[in-house]
């Protein structure tokens, strides 16, 4: 296999200040990207060019400073909103994928009736588990559709557990653990055939693959900014207008009202409804700046390179007999994440009773010993204990990719991943 | 903000591993006075204390677990330390007399894997 | 009256980079740090160092990347709860004070049962109002003391609205419109006499004076980073410990959590239960060099500063005689704002059914004209609705001075001021 | 990022201050055929409008109102173009007609002053 990416990763790499770093003389090889992803000098520099020229509060100010602040802000959500096919009304900025499935788990969750059922599947996030948790309380039910051995979406199962009683149909479209690509699309026409909302969490895809909401039938889409080369701190909620208008707030306070008085209040218009207190609009141009960045190398692209850089990976990593990879084998069906784990170890050099059990390395140590040539992956449960459970570990370890990662990156995992063992001396 | 000198290579000294493949007091124990368990749910690190009590003395004590090298390790350590000690010398034990006989070094995520047997075992003496 | 301020405002400007911008050929007169404040250099910088040398996701990586950006993310948490007498276990970090209300308003406000009061008064923010407001849902009443002419608080009404039903008493430390310094010691002693829980709104203080939360008898301190040269996005809510831990947490996902099955979870322990999903590390790191650089100038002087600022202010613009100013006149007694309205004119050149009314010029032609020079004031309801009503004006012009303002801003809002009426030929 | 180009001092021209001070079509009217009032809460701005209805025409329009230096002026402004026109020509009337009516460049914030009225007028004659 030759070194054929589509992006040109030499020169992109130039545009990430923090690659430059040297870690124990050592060049960062940075495989965490699905935890959050590294900045470009055009979205830093977006960030300094707001404070240093045109930092206001917004929508209030009269002032030009203040305009142009304003203007700044709405030119972001338009264009962050263009990035996934939505109209800037539709655009709520939030903090987090996290924060924006929690708005809508309190202010849709508020419509919800005890004996109504939310639909998720096994592989979600804990930030797509948590908050339909919470409704609980009112005797709303969670349930989860399981997967299959190969760790995709179990679609009979999933269907089997769909019914009348569903109102939420809330999904993962990119696993961060196992990596699945889930069917959206028809996942959506299935929710919708039975009149449930389909929410989907976007935070894996979006920064990693063409997404339109249209497309994907998603009447809710969350993302994360810091996941897709933005600043930490802003994340977007798409919400179908309508559904949005018929929502009570989430938050309370300046921006989202449109009259106060001692007795009650009438809120602001969407998406401003949904925006309490003063926005972050340094997050919001720094995201806009990142949209830029990746318009500009085609999302078609980095999903190609992601794809051709997961099959090296799943080839190399393969090879290794001691390692265990969980999910897809096809990398049409997964993004530019791998989690795997060594299999259990009987070896000579072990206490006895141990070895009966065998010894799993813990992905701890892995990471620390991977760490030791700078190549970072993430070990733990991923806030994913449910799918951890499922697969019957403690944790995995995961190496993930981005549009600065090349070969070289996965020789380097390759590599450090072959002396784990010798540095546990096992 | 300066870098921290971090000397990672360090944490897997041959003292450690050989507690880690070759723990002492590995094992249950049948009728123990007390048996505790503890994990770390953020890394699935797990831990079972068992102990022998008679007269205030530890006179025998054994664990089961799996998890990281470091907190495997560290409970092997720590059961050595403890046996045959009174129940005082015990409850007196500080988490730097533990570090103390690791001898290396620790980022703060990897203290947690560190203290887990120490936690248990505070745990298991705490009703003397 | 000589330039004998304690700041070295020249020096201080040259740190804040926007200050060098000219607009339409002016200097610019930023007098709205009420709404936020500009940005000096050495935060800029703190944003950028972060992002070239130490972005990660923070607490579950175990590689030293990330086990340094979690060290600069707690080494601010304690160095902020610090700059507020705050051990920082105590410290949550939110987006702004918005969210530190509404999150005190989901989870304290759990606890609250119908019949419950909540006290607080006509001058506060909408932030602290309408998060109380939602609680009127589940029969919780909402009592707001009044103010005194002279614009403090009425503590006669105060002390006859509290009783054994008010369960939450909250305050804005400075009133972002009047001034008015609230005396929260003492209402919060009162509160507690009464067994209320004791909520400060610390937006407009703990920006511009020292605020230590013991001496201020605070259960809860909410305040923004980006009202204090910090950068968007971030805030914080200081919470007595045992009362955090008493309350549910208030957004569900990743970091909060200790352990997540399907059909339930556990909580982290206090702060992280209230912080859900990835923190802005970014923020809290600004925000914590924005505190070093407060600390360098010491709040005894800013606090110093805005009182010989106000003082100036109040004696220039005192005396015009067209110009009401609200709020105490005692600098003692008030923070840096100034709020003012032409009084209504009956000049002979108006329509004469306008005249017998007078015409009152509005405070958007106000700011306007003032922006012509290039001082940016904020006009309008700032977000104070019911203040505004019990005012009985639409809106007011507000000007507001911080480290970076001087005599100089001074005369130049008194001098925009006299050519309003030129302006439109009243 | 590109500084716009405001051309602030160019909005209090003569034309709209003279319509701000001396406004036509000002004070209430006895039995309107409609009347309707409309607000800006974000401001304060008000007004009312009082339209005489005769054969689809408006045969006379008055205004009353308190606000900003625009949105008062438009709303003088805007009762003169209607003034006499019949129902057709108000409900074809488009906010660029006001614009160009108004002759001053206006941002964001103060759009909302000086279509005011024009909401105000559109709401009045909207069950006819
Ligand atoms: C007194 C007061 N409280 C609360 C707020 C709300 O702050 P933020 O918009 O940062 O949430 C403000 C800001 O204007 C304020 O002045
Ligand atoms: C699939 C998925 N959903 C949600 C989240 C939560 O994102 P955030 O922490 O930015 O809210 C993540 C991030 O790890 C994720 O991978």
């Amino acid at each position: 296999m030759v070194n054929d990416s589509i992006l040109d990763v030499k020169r992109i790499r130039e545009d990430f200040p923090i690659l430059r770093r040297r870690i124990n003389n050592k060049r960062p090889v940075y495989l965490d990207s699905t935890a959050t992803t590294q900045k470009p000098r055009a979205v830093i520099d977006a960030i300094v060019n707001y404070y240093e020229n045109y930092n206001a509060n917004v929508h209030r100010g009269i002032y030009r400073l203040s305009e142009e602040a304003t203007d700044l802000y709405e030119k972001s959500r338009k264009n962050i909103g263009n990035f996934i096919g939505a109209r800037e009304d539709s655009i709520v900025f939030v903090r987090n994928t996290t924060e924006a499935l929690n708005l809508i788990a309190y202010s849709y969750g508020n419509l919800l009736r005890e004996g109504d059922e939310i639909l998720t599947t096994i592989m979600e996030h804990h930030s797509n588990i948590v908050p339909w948790q919470f409704l609980s309380r009112k005797g709303v039910k969670l349930v989860f559709a399981d997967i299959n051995p190969d760790g995709t979406l179990n679609m009979d199962d999933f269907i089997g557990k769909i019914n009348k009683r569903t109102r939420i149909v809330t999904v993962t479209h990119v696993s961060n653990v196992l990596g699945t690509i889930n069917d959206v699309e028809e996942i959506g026409k299935i929710a919708h055939d039975q009149g449930a909302v389909f929410i989907v969490d976007g935070a894996q895809s979006v920064p990693h693959m063409p997404v339109d909401v249209r497309r994907i039938n998603a009447d809710f889409l969350a993302f994360s900014g810091h996941k897709m080369l933005g600043p930490m701190g802003i994340g977007v909620l798409y919400g179908r207008k309508d559904i949005l208008e018929s929502m009570d707030p989430f938050m309370g306070g300046g921006e989202m009202i449109s009259e106060v008085h001692t007795y009650g209040s009438k809120w602001a218009e969407v998406p401003l409804k949904f925006e309490a207190g003063t926005p972050n609009v340094e997050g919001a141009v720094g995201l806009s700046a990142a949209v830029d960045y990746l318009r500009s190398l085609g999302m078609d692209n980095v999903r190609g390179h992601e794809k051709y850089l997961v099959s090296y990976a799943l080839e190399r990593l393969g090879s290794i007999e001691d390692i265990q990879i969980y999910g897809p084998k096809d990398p049409e069906k997964r993004g530019g994440v791998i989690s795997f784990n060594f299999r259990n170890i009987r070896s000579e050099r072990i206490h006895e009773q141990l070895r009966k059990e065998g010894i799993m390395i813990h992905p701890h140590d892995v990471a620390t010993i991977l760490d030791m040539d700078s190549v970072m992956v993430r070990s733990g449960h991923h806030c994913a204990q449910p799918l951890m459970e499922r697969l019957d570990v403690p944790a995995t370890s995961r190496a993930s990719f981005y549009i600065y990662n090349d070969r070289d990156d996965v020789d380097a995992l390759y590599d450090a991943i072959g002396k784990v063992r010798g540095v546990l001396r096992i | 903000m300066s870098e921290r000198d971090y000397e990672l290579d360090n944490i897997y000294m041959e003292f450690i591993l050989e507690n880690y493949r070759n723990p002492k007091n590995y094992g249950s124990m049948d009728n123990p006075t007390v048996e505790r368990s503890g994990s770390n749910p953020l890394c699935g690190d797990e831990i079972t204390i068992y102990l022998r009590i008679e007269n205030n003395r530890i006179v025998d004590v054994r664990f089961t677990g799996r998890g990281c090298a470091i907190s495997q390790a560290s409970a092997s350590i720590l059961t050595e330390m403890i046996k045959g000690k009174d129940l005082d010398y015990v409850k007196g034990l500080k988490e730097e007399d533990l570090l103390s006989a690791l001898g290396i070094e620790l980022s703060p995520a990897r203290l947690k894997c560190a203290f887990l047997s120490y936690r248990v075992l505070k745990d298991s003496v705490s009703g003397f």
